[in-house]
Formats: structure tokens, sequence, C-alpha cells
């Protein structure tokens, strides 16, 4: 079990924590918390070198955060 | 990995258990969208505690069903709102008139490089960026189409491999050009569809 | 150990010298480059800093500027040489168009730095030192104390004009 | 990567996560989420992976770019 | 060349379509769903849709609604791919390719009826499309796990006797399934087949059910 | 403590970079914060070129030394509301 | 075969006869003769038929053929001795036929039946109970198998009642009548048959009476056993009564509260299985 | 009574959702509680193998460029050319490779790599779903963009 894997899993707590019982509960927020957890899995993708899913991931995630930004730019709360 | 994999499975079983325990109490429409994401982690990580070769080829297309259903799912939550016009002021700031050109520069060639479908996904966040800041909506029937073809040259590439194996040279090349473009153009549509659909 | 440690100090009072000399230069104080650099020195003024001071602190979050170039530079060296700190003059000079930046004192003070770290690891210096030297540099500046930090680097400017 | 150094940008990932879910402002909380980058890419560039330390370490901040689209005008406090 | 282990629940193979490592598989029990999803396949491709009545209840007004060829026309697309679709999954010799497939039902779903205008509908349809969205995790999850502790994903490996998948993975699956197609939630599907175009709403039906069919299969064969 | 022998500008610039991170979090002002940021991005480009001395690292430092000042840059325009609000 | 589907069409017709008289005699009606229903089919034969201009045309006419092959498909794989799960997967597609029949004509009664019909599809899962008990238990899902198990072991019936009285609430549901027949009830007209008439109702009446004879035989084959052919038919008639007075005694329940008691039922199926696997294990 | 009360929440589609996830959490539940079962097989199909000292790492997987490399596939007999696909490299990638370490994807997802191998050969049909995934829910999303209401 070597670190990158540990941190991965601890981020990932913390992030699906945040993500799923955030302290002010904004559309916003909880799309920045949605970062967190990503991290924490890109760690543990790191762990076992899975590096073109990780690449993947981290350019999926930005794609799917713009199309949560579209849907809330058309919103008038956030 | 006898311990390693128990361990990952047991945090993300009870990370999957507090996502949809989230899910479980939340009423508003968004907000269960933006939890679907958490829970497309999680399905991911899942697939990543298996730790082999072949994990992480299962992981792409994990993935790519994650972002379509997304995809389509949002334009569904936009008809069903209503939420048709985009707002007229929009936030800008300074560095959105230098970077993206640059950083959609580096990334789609770092893509071509790639190749393949994890090219084709960062190209694409590269092409979205750019295109946020513009309006490009009059290209789309054309990369809809260049995209279609694309699609229709990696079943053939799959058919090489199937049929005649001996030429698999040709067919990796193509698979993974076709791939890219087909990926690259798709994703990068989500970033014309910023604007209103008539322009 | 102990030598190292020395080295490093000395290393990073030239390139605290350095960039700040070509930062002044060219006119980094003089105003906010973006609205947030702008924004970063309003505040300092108004936790009782020095306006200008603050200006250059916000410049230097906003864009890579002569103390980045001569980290990256210290890099370039370290890793291959001259060339390599060409490379890093380069690579600022992206990093410049990039972040909206039109001037360039990361340039420059990228280039400057190539000779001056070459020139130093002739005389029993190492690149690496001079890496960490460039941390400690801007530690100071931007790290520990803003306050004082901005009221310096304003009369530095106030001198200069 | 020696020991100390893991343990010393782990703790940089950790802080930013923690930072990013507790803070009230969503500028704070993307300044998290770049501290939390800070902590993950030497984990990346230690073990080899340079290009993909490359292309996160431009990724993360295009994330960041579009978040920022829609963050409301901050209020001061 | 292969044995298949499965004479007691689908019987034994008539013959297999291989693609690398994923073969998949015709025997009696995935040849009949096969051939029931070909026939409404072909039906989705010949048919014309109806067009709906409304009638106000307790009066005698009567209205035909004209839908827009455009709406019908993608919703005949997506009904075929859905058709398609369910055609891959019901033969397939894979986990992993069944659990894709599986998904591509539950878009294909959410499109047949995307193209209804009624907001009443399209809001069922984003429930429904809500879950066929986390549905993944299971769906997913369960080829993952049985992936780990099995060390394959094939079927063909996966039914013979000596290797025991785990429950939760069974579990994950079958619900992952029920998530996709909605079997047996029909709530909302009800909700949905409000909608008018006939045949292309039948096949989310159709596909659910087969797909399920072919899950229970699974299931109790691994 | 073995492995730090010849290690020393490494252990510095990583401190100094956990050092810059806890005045981030301790920092209450926003646009305070982005200072500190930057002696991170500072202390994580310089640890990435030292970890791996190989010429794409020297990319690597840079990449992630732009793109950090690109997030920083963008985060302070958009908390002073963009250039119309001068 | 071709004369075995027609014993089969005519015995399911009878029945349906004899459910309607059994039932009006339990509420002293003296109700239609048994053979009404041979004779509804033959009249409905001859009459005049066209497809509704609303319908649409393929699915209205396919639909049909399809609910006539899949039963005559089920009657095959009972008779043949095959798999419980093709019985199993030809009665979850009965659900399609249902469906189809209701939305293929465009008129609002034929939707509503058809949409009921969607609602009530927790109706399968009792089955799906019947064939993980069976499978549990005789470690087969070919008929056969089953049979010989039952030779050996004696009827099922009294090995799993639990399973027997899963199965039971499956045929239950798709009887005319039944308090779960949601589908059909009244105030919709006919539910999803509505619009169908002429020749295309004769046909459908043909696919229904074949799906009840094939119900109630596969519950004599898999829970009692392979007897000969008169006691078989017995059976099924004295099961078909029993069905007959709980339809006669019993309300019809609204659609949504028919599925959650579908569901509890089930639920109360599967956990007295699973205790009794536990018990016997 | 309780079933109509059951009925009701039942009926209501905004409670799918949580329905159908509190299934899950049962089956998580369930699935933490089992945790002693999950044993991982050590013997996996394509197991990934880091050779540190190679030039191509961290992406060597074996195989000489235009030989042939050891995959241990499902089925190997179904794909003749199984290994040659993961032991192609560009010239291009060939000439990095020889000159220095840590070129990472840059070399080996050229069209070659193992991920390669698995996606287009040995499991293309996994790529032609997931791609055909991809085309269904990008025409649902341009048929509702572009659809004038």
């Amino acid at each position: 079990m070597n670190a990158e894997f540990l941190l991965g899993l601890a981020i990932l707590a913390i992030g699906t924590a945040a993500t799923a019982f955030p302290g002010e509960k904004t559309y916003l927020a909880r799309l920045i918390n949605l970062e967190i957890p990503s991290f924490g899995l890109f760690l543990i993708m790191l762990a076992f070198d899975e590096m073109l899913a990780l690449l993947t991931f981290v350019g999926v995630t930005a794609i799917s955060t713009f199309i949560f930004v579209r849907i809330m730019e058309r919103r008038d709360d956030r | 990995m006898e311990l390693v994999y128990p361990a990952g499975a047991l945090v993300i079983l009870l990370l999957v258990s507090a996502a949809f325990f989230a899910l479980v109490r939340e009423r508003d429409d968004l907000h269960r969208l933006l939890l679907t994401e958490l829970v497309a982690i999680m399905t991911l990580g899942l697939i990543a505690l298996v730790a082999t070769d072949l994990a992480e080829a299962l992981i792409l297309p994990g993935l790519v069903v994650a972002i379509s259903e997304l995809v389509a799912l949002s334009q569904v939550y936009i008809a069903k709102e209503g939420l048709a016009a985009r707002p007229a002021k929009v936030r800008r700031i300074e560095v959105m008139d230098t970077a993206p050109a640059i950083v959609a520069a580096i990334l789609v060639a770092y893509g071509i490089v790639l190749s393949g479908f994890s090219g084709g996904a960062i190209a694409a966040a590269g092409l979205v960026f750019y295109f946020m800041g513009h309006g490009h909506a009059e290209r789309f029937a054309l990369l809809e189409a260049a995209s279609g073809y694309a699609w229709a040259i990696w079943i053939g590439a799959f058919f090489i491999f199937m049929i005649l194996p001996a030429y698999w040279f040709f067919a990796v090349l193509i698979a993974g050009g076709a791939i890219l473009l087909k990926v690259m153009v798709k994703l990068s549509l989500i970033g014309t569809m910023r604007g209103d659909p008539d322009v | 150990m102990l030598g190292e440690v020395i080295r490093i100090l000395a290393a990073s009072i030239i390139c605290w010298v350095l960039f700040v000399t070509v930062d002044i230069l060219f006119k980094l104080p003089e105003k906010g480059g973006v609205s947030g650099a702008a924004a970063i020195g309003r505040q300092i003024r108004a936790d009782g800093g020095d306006l200008l001071g603050g200006n250059m602190m916000g410049n230097i979050v906003s864009s890579p500027d002569a103390s980045a170039g001569t980290l990256l530079a210290s890099c370039g060296v370290f890793i291959a040489g001259i060339p390599g700190g060409l490379a890093a003059a380069a690579l600022v000079f992206i990093g410049n168009r990039i972040c909206h930046d039109p001037g360039y004192a990361g340039t420059t003070g990228a280039v400057l730095a190539t000779f001056v770290v070459y020139g130093m690891t002739q005389v029993g210096f190492a690149a690496s030192d001079f890496i960490a030297g460039t941390v400690i540099a801007i530690l100071t500046i931007q790290g520990l104390f803003h306050i004082p930090a901005s009221r310096v680097l304003g009369r530095l400017w106030r001198w200069r004009a | 990567m020696i020991a100390i150094l893991q343990a010393i940008f782990g703790g940089i990932a950790l802080l930013g996560a923690i930072a990013a879910s507790l803070s009230k402002s969503s500028y704070d909380k993307l300044i998290g989420i770049g501290l939390l980058t800070g902590g993950v890419i030497p984990f990346v560039a230690a073990r080899g992976y340079l290009d993909v330390a490359i292309a996160v370490s431009l990724l993360v901040p295009v994330t960041t770019i579009i978040i920022l689209q829609v963050t409301g005008p901050e209020e001061e406090r | 060349m292969f044995s298949l282990p499965t004479g007691q629940i689908g019987g034994r193979e008539l013959f297999v379509v291989e693609f690398g490592d994923v073969v998949n598989y015709f025997s009696p029990y995935t040849a009949s769903l096969f051939a029931f999803a070909l026939i409404f396949t072909v039906i989705v491709i010949i048919s014309r849709p109806e067009r709906m009545v409304e009638i106000a209840f307790g009066g005698d007004a009567y209205l035909a609604k004209e839908i827009p060829t455009k709406d019908l026309a993608f919703q005949r697309f997506m009904a075929i791919a859905c058709g398609l679709a369910t055609l891959a999954a019901v033969v397939s010799g894979d986990l992993f390719n069944f659990a894709l497939f599986t998904s591509m039902v539950g878009i294909t779903n959410i499109g047949i009826v995307a193209a209804v205008r009624s907001r009443h509908v399209l809001n069922a349809a984003y429930q429904y499309g809500i879950v066929a969205m986390v549905a993944t995790l299971p769906l997913f999850g369960a080829a993952a796990i049985t992936l780990a502790t099995t060390g394959s994903l094939s079927l063909w490996e996966l039914y013979r006797a000596g290797i025991t998948v785990p429950f939760v993975a069974k579990a994950f699956l079958v619900l992952g399934v029920m998530g996709e197609g909605m079997a047996p939630f029909y709530v909302a599907k009800a909700e949905i087949t409000r909608a008018p175009g006939a045949p292309y709403i039948l096949m989310i039906h159709v596909s659910s059910l087969l797909v399920f069919l072919r899950v229970v299969e699974i299931a109790l064969s691994m | 403590m073995e492995g730090i022998e010849g290690q020393i500008p490494l252990i510095l610039t990583a401190g100094i970079g956990l050092y810059a991170a806890i005045r981030i979090v301790a920092e209450r002002r926003t646009l305070r914060k982005l200072p500190y940021l930057n002696v991170l991005s500072f202390a994580v480009a310089a640890s990435v070129a030292l970890l791996i001395p190989h010429p794409l690292a020297l990319a690597a430092a840079a990449a992630y030394f732009v793109g950090s000042t690109l997030e920083s840059n963008a985060i302070a325009s958009a908390y002073a509301g963009g250039p119309e609000r001068q | 075969m071709i004369e075995y589907l027609i014993a089969a069409t005519f015995i399911g017709m009878l029945f349906h006869g004899i459910h309607r008289k059994v039932i009006a005699r339990i509420q002293q009606r003296p109700g239609p003769p048994i053979w009404q229903e041979i004779l509804h089919a033959l009249k409905f034969s001859f009459k005049e038929t066209w497809i509704p201009e609303t319908a649409s045309q393929a699915l209205f006419v396919g639909v049909i053929l399809v609910a006539i092959g899949i039963w005559s498909a089920a009657l095959f794989v009972l008779l043949s001795g095959g798999s419980l799960l093709l019985l199993f997967g030809i009665y979850m597609l009965h659900k399609i036929v249902e469906h189809g029949t209701g939305l293929s004509s465009g008129s609002p009664y034929g939707k509503f039946g058809a949409i009921r019909s969607v609602i009530t599809a927790a109706a399968e899962i009792p089955l799906f109970a019947t064939i993980a008990a069976v499978y549990l238990f005789t470690g087969s899902l070919a008929i056969s198998d089953i049979a010989a198990y039952q030779q050996v072991h004696g009827p099922l019936l009294f090995i799993v009642p639990p399973a027997a009285l899963a199965m039971y609430l499956v045929i239950l549901t798709k009887v005319y009548y039944s308090p779960f027949a949601v589908i059909e009830s009244k105030e919709i007209v006919s539910g999803y048959k509505t619009e169908h008439f002429g020749v295309w109702r004769a046909a459908l009446e043909v696919g229904f009476s074949l799906k009840t004879f094939v119900l109630l035989y596969a519950f004599v084959i898999v829970f009692i056993g392979l007897l000969p052919i008169w006691w078989t038919l017995l059976l099924m008639l004295a099961i078909l009564v029993s069905i007959s007075f709980v339809c006669a005694l019993t309300p019809m329940l609204s659609p949504y509260d028919s599925v959650t008691v579908q569901s509890i039922a089930t639920g109360l199926i599967v956990a007295a299985l699973a205790v009794q696997w536990v018990v016997m294990a | 009574m309780i079933i109509s009360r059951i009925s009701r929440f039942l009926s209501d589609y905004d409670n799918l959702v949580a329905a159908y996830a509190v299934l899950v959490i049962a089956v998580a539940v369930i699935g933490i509680v089992l945790i002693p079962g999950l044993v991982y097989e050590e013997e996996q199909l394509y197991p990934k193998q880091i050779d540190r000292a190679s030039s191509l790492d961290p992406y060597d997987r074996g195989g000489e460029a235009f030989g042939r490399a050891e995959v241990a596939a499902q089925y190997p007999e179904n794909s003749p050319y199984l290994g040659y696909v993961t032991a192609y490299l560009t010239p291009l990638a060939r000439l990095m490779a020889d000159e220095t370490l840590h070129l990472g994807t840059t070399i080996v997802s050229h069209p070659g790599g193992i991920i390669d191998e698995i996606l287009y050969n040995t499991r293309g049909l996994d790529t032609v779903a997931e791609t055909s995934i991809l085309f269904a829910a990008f025409a649902i999303a341009a048929y509702l963009f572009t659809r004038r209401d």
C-alpha cells in the first residue's frame, strides 16, 4: 500500500463527504467540491499507474464541469 | 494486492453508501445531476482498484458512458426547465482573451501526439476551452458530419482486426486516428453549444 | 552540508537583487497589469501596505515575471546548462502570452539569470542552490510579511523614479 | 521520492482538500483546489510521468477558469 | 474450442461469434431473446407511428394530436439504435460488454422520450435518466468486482463450476440492469409511455425487459 | 535520516511549500491568499525540477508554474469583478 | 404440433368460459354458457375488420402475431421439456403484447390500458421468485429435469409451497376479473383491447386462451409432476376454479395498490423461501 | 393504510431516485459486510508489469518494436496477431525512447500501447459500444439543442 493510494483514499473520502453533504448547499459549492473527489480518484489511478485513464479522466472532468457551467449560467440562482 | 483490494473496496463501498444517501435526501433536480457525477467517480474508483492494464482500458468506456449520459441529461434538463436563452451578461476575465488559444493549441497538439481515446479527450478539453470564449455554432453541422465519418472509419478498422488480422498495423493506425477525431470533435461540440442554436 | 546552506543563502540574495532589479526596470510596480493584480495592490494598501509595492506583488502573482524567469532559468541550467536556461526563457515567454501580460520582464529575467547562474556554477555554486535560493527569495517578498515587503518594494520604485 | 517529501506533499494536498471543502466562499474553495493541485503534481512527476504532469497542470486551471464563469460577485467579508 | 457449461439454464450454445476476447454466443435462450428483439426492431423500422387521440374525460371532445415528423424521425432513429443495442446485449458473452450495451439501452431510452415536447413527460424522462445514470455504478461495479475476484470477464469462464462470483457482484449486476431498463420500477416509465409514438415508445419496454431476462440468466448461471 | 544528504535544496523547497500551504489556509482574506499560493507554486515547480533532472521536467515545472499563475490571475480578476469594474 | 395448438386453444377458451360461469354462479347470476368464449372468437372472426385510421399499422397487426407466436412457442417449450427460464421470458414478453396492443391504436382507452400494464409490471416478480426457488431446490431449470426430480422426491408443491404460491399469484394476475386485472377494468372500456375488433380480436383471444392453458399446464407440471393427460386437465380445472373463487370474492385494487400488494407478497414469499433454504441447508 | 402510503410514494416519479438509491445502499451495505469474501485473484488478464530500468519507463510493456510481446489475453487463439499491436512504436517514439527515460505516454500510446491492444484488438467490441454510446448521447443533445420550441 503506497503513499499515493492512501492519500487518494483519504482525499476521496474528504471530497465525497464535502460533495454529498456540503456546508452551504448551492450548485456552485457542490460543483467545486466535486473537484476534490476527482483528485482522490486521480491519486488512486496514479497509485496503480493507470496513466491513460488518468489523463482521460482529467480531460473529461474539465468537459463535464463545462456542461454544468452551461446549465448554471442559464439559471439565475446559483 | 491481497490487502490493498479489500481496503480500497471497503472505503469505496462506504463512500458509495454516503453518496447514495445524499441522493436519497436530495429533492432538487440539478443537485441530483451533480450527485450523479459523484457516483460516476465512485464507479471509476471501483474499476481502478482492479489495477491491471485491462482495468485501465475499461475505465475509458466507463468515462465515456458517464460523460455521454451527462451531456444528454443536461440537455434534457435545459429543455424541461425552458432555459433556452443564454444570459446576456457574461463574466469577463482578462486571461480569457489570451489563454484559450495558446492553451488549446498545446492541448490539441499533445492530444494528437497521444492519439486514440485519451488524446481525443485531452484535445477536446482544449477545444472546449477555446470555443467557450467564442460562438462557433455555425460549424456545428460540419463537425457532426466529420465525427460521423470518423466513426465509420473506426468501425472499418475494427473489422480489419477481426477479419484481416494480418493488416493489424493499418488497423491500429486507422483506429487510433479515427477515435481521436471522433472523440475530439464530439466532445468539443459541447463548447460550441453554449450560444444560441441558430446563429 | 553547512557549506551548501550558506551557498543557498548567498544564491538567494543574488536572485533577490537580480529579479527585483529587472522587475523594477520593467515598471512592474507602476500599475496592476490585470484587474486582479490591481485588486491585490488595493487590498494590501487597505491593510496598511504600500499601493505600488502591492501592485508589484499582484503582478508577480498574475504572470510569470523576472522571479519566475530566474527560477525556471535556474532549473534549466540545473538540467541542461545554457540551452536549458534559454529553453526556460522561451517557456516563460509563452507563459507571459498566456497570462495576458504584454511585457518582457519574465523573458529578460530568464535570459539574464541563465548567464548569471551559469557563471556562478563556474565559481563553485551548484545550479540547485539557485533553485532553492529563488524560492527563498520569493518567500521573503510574497510569503512572510506582505506589508513590510510592499513598503520596501515601493521605496525601491520611488528611488528608481 | 523519499518519505519526508511524500509526507510534505501529502500534507499540502490534504490541507488543500480540507480547505476547499470547508471554505464558504467559492473563491477560497478554488484556491483550495489550487493547493490540492500543488500537492498532487509532485507525486505524478516523481513517478516519471512528466508529460502527464504537464497536461494535468494545464487542464486544472482550465477547469478552474470554466468554473469562474459562474462565480458571482464576492461580498466583502 | 469452447464448451459453455450452461446446459441447465440457457441451453447449449448453438453457435458463437467471436470478437477477440469478447465471444458472443447464441444458446436457445439467448437466441429466442435475440429473435424477439429482432422482430420488434423490424416493426419499428417498417411501422408508421400512430396518431394519438386525446379525449377530455367526461366530455365528448376528441382531438388527434399532430406530432412534427422531425420529432418522430428522431424517435425512430433512437428506437432503432435501442433495438440494435438490445440485440447486442442479449447475445453478449462478456460481462463488461453486456454492461456497456445495457447502458446504451438506457441512454437511447432517454433519447426516445427526449423528443417529446410535453413537460410532464420530459420531467419523468429526466428522473428516469438520473436513475439510469447512477445505475452505471452497480452495473460497472459488478463487472469490476467480478474481474478483481475471478480474474475474468468472459461469461464462458464465469459459468464454470469452480469459479464463484461474489454475491455483491451478482446483486449489483441485477440492480444495475434494473436501473438502466427500469424493470421492474415502471413507475416513471408509465409516465413516459403517455408520450405519442407507440412503436418507438414500445421499444423502451421491449429493450428493458429483454435485458432483464438476460441478466436473470447471467446471475443464475454465474 | 538517510537520503537527506544531497537533498537539502529539495527538502528546503518542499518545506517552504508546506509553510505557504499553511499560510494559505490560515489567511482569511481571499486576495491575500494569492501571494502565498504564488510561493507554493514556486516551491512545487522547483521541487519538480529537482526531483527529476530531465529536460521534460523543465517543461513540467514551467507548465505547472504557468498554469498555477494563470489560475491565480483568473481568480484574482474574477474576484475583482473583471476589467469593467475599474 | 398443430393439433396440440388447436386443442390447447379450445381448452383454454373453454376454461375462460368456465371461469366466467363459476364467478357468475358465486355471485348468484346465471352467467353465460361455458362455450361462450369459443362462440365469441368465432363471431369475431366473421365480422367486418379494418385498421383504425389513427393506428400504427404494422404494430397494430404485428403485435397480434407476436401474441400468438410467443404462446405457441411457450406451449412448445412446455411439451418438449425445455427451459423454465424461457417460459418465464415469454411470460414477461407478454407484457410487451399488452403494452403494444394498447399503444398501437392511438385510442386513449387503449393507451390507459397500456400504461396500467406498464405500471403493474411487478406482477412478473413472483415468477422470478418461483424460478429461483425451483433452481435452488432441483438444481436445474429444464422442465424435463424438474419432472424427473418430482418422480423421485414427490411434488414440489409440498417441498416448496411458497414458490407454488408465487406462481399461483402470477396466474391469478393474468386471468379476467382478477383483483389485479387493472389493465382491463371497465372504467377504461376494454383496456388495451378496446380498439382491436373483428379478426384481430379473435386472434388475440386465441393467443390469450393459449396463455391461460400454458400457465395452468406449467403449474401442474412444475409443482405436481407429469401425470396422465386427463388427470392433468382435471387438476388444471381445479386450480382454475379456485382462482375463480378468489376473483369472485375480492374487489379490484387500484393500479398502484395492486403493485404494492404484489411487491409485498413477493417480498414475503422470497423471505419464506430464504428461511426454508437456510433451515434445510 | 400502509399499502396505499407505499403506493402513493412509488407512484410519484420524483421519489424514484430515492427508491433506487435505497436499494443500492442496501446492496452496498451487504457488500461491506461481505468484504472478507472479496479476495483479489492474483491471476489477472493483462497484468501490469512495470520495468523501471527500461528506456520506455514507465510505459514499457515488454516486447520488441515490430515484434511481439507477451500478453495475457483471455482467448489468445481468437487474435492471431496478439502482442504485435502492443510492441509497436512509431519511428519518432523509437527515437525518443532510445534517447531518454521518462517520455511516458508520448511514446507508447502512440497507436501501439497495450491499451490499444485491448481497446482495438482483443476487446474492440467494447470500443464500438462506447463510441456508439457517445454517438447516441450527442444525437440527443444536438437534437434538443437545435430544436426550435
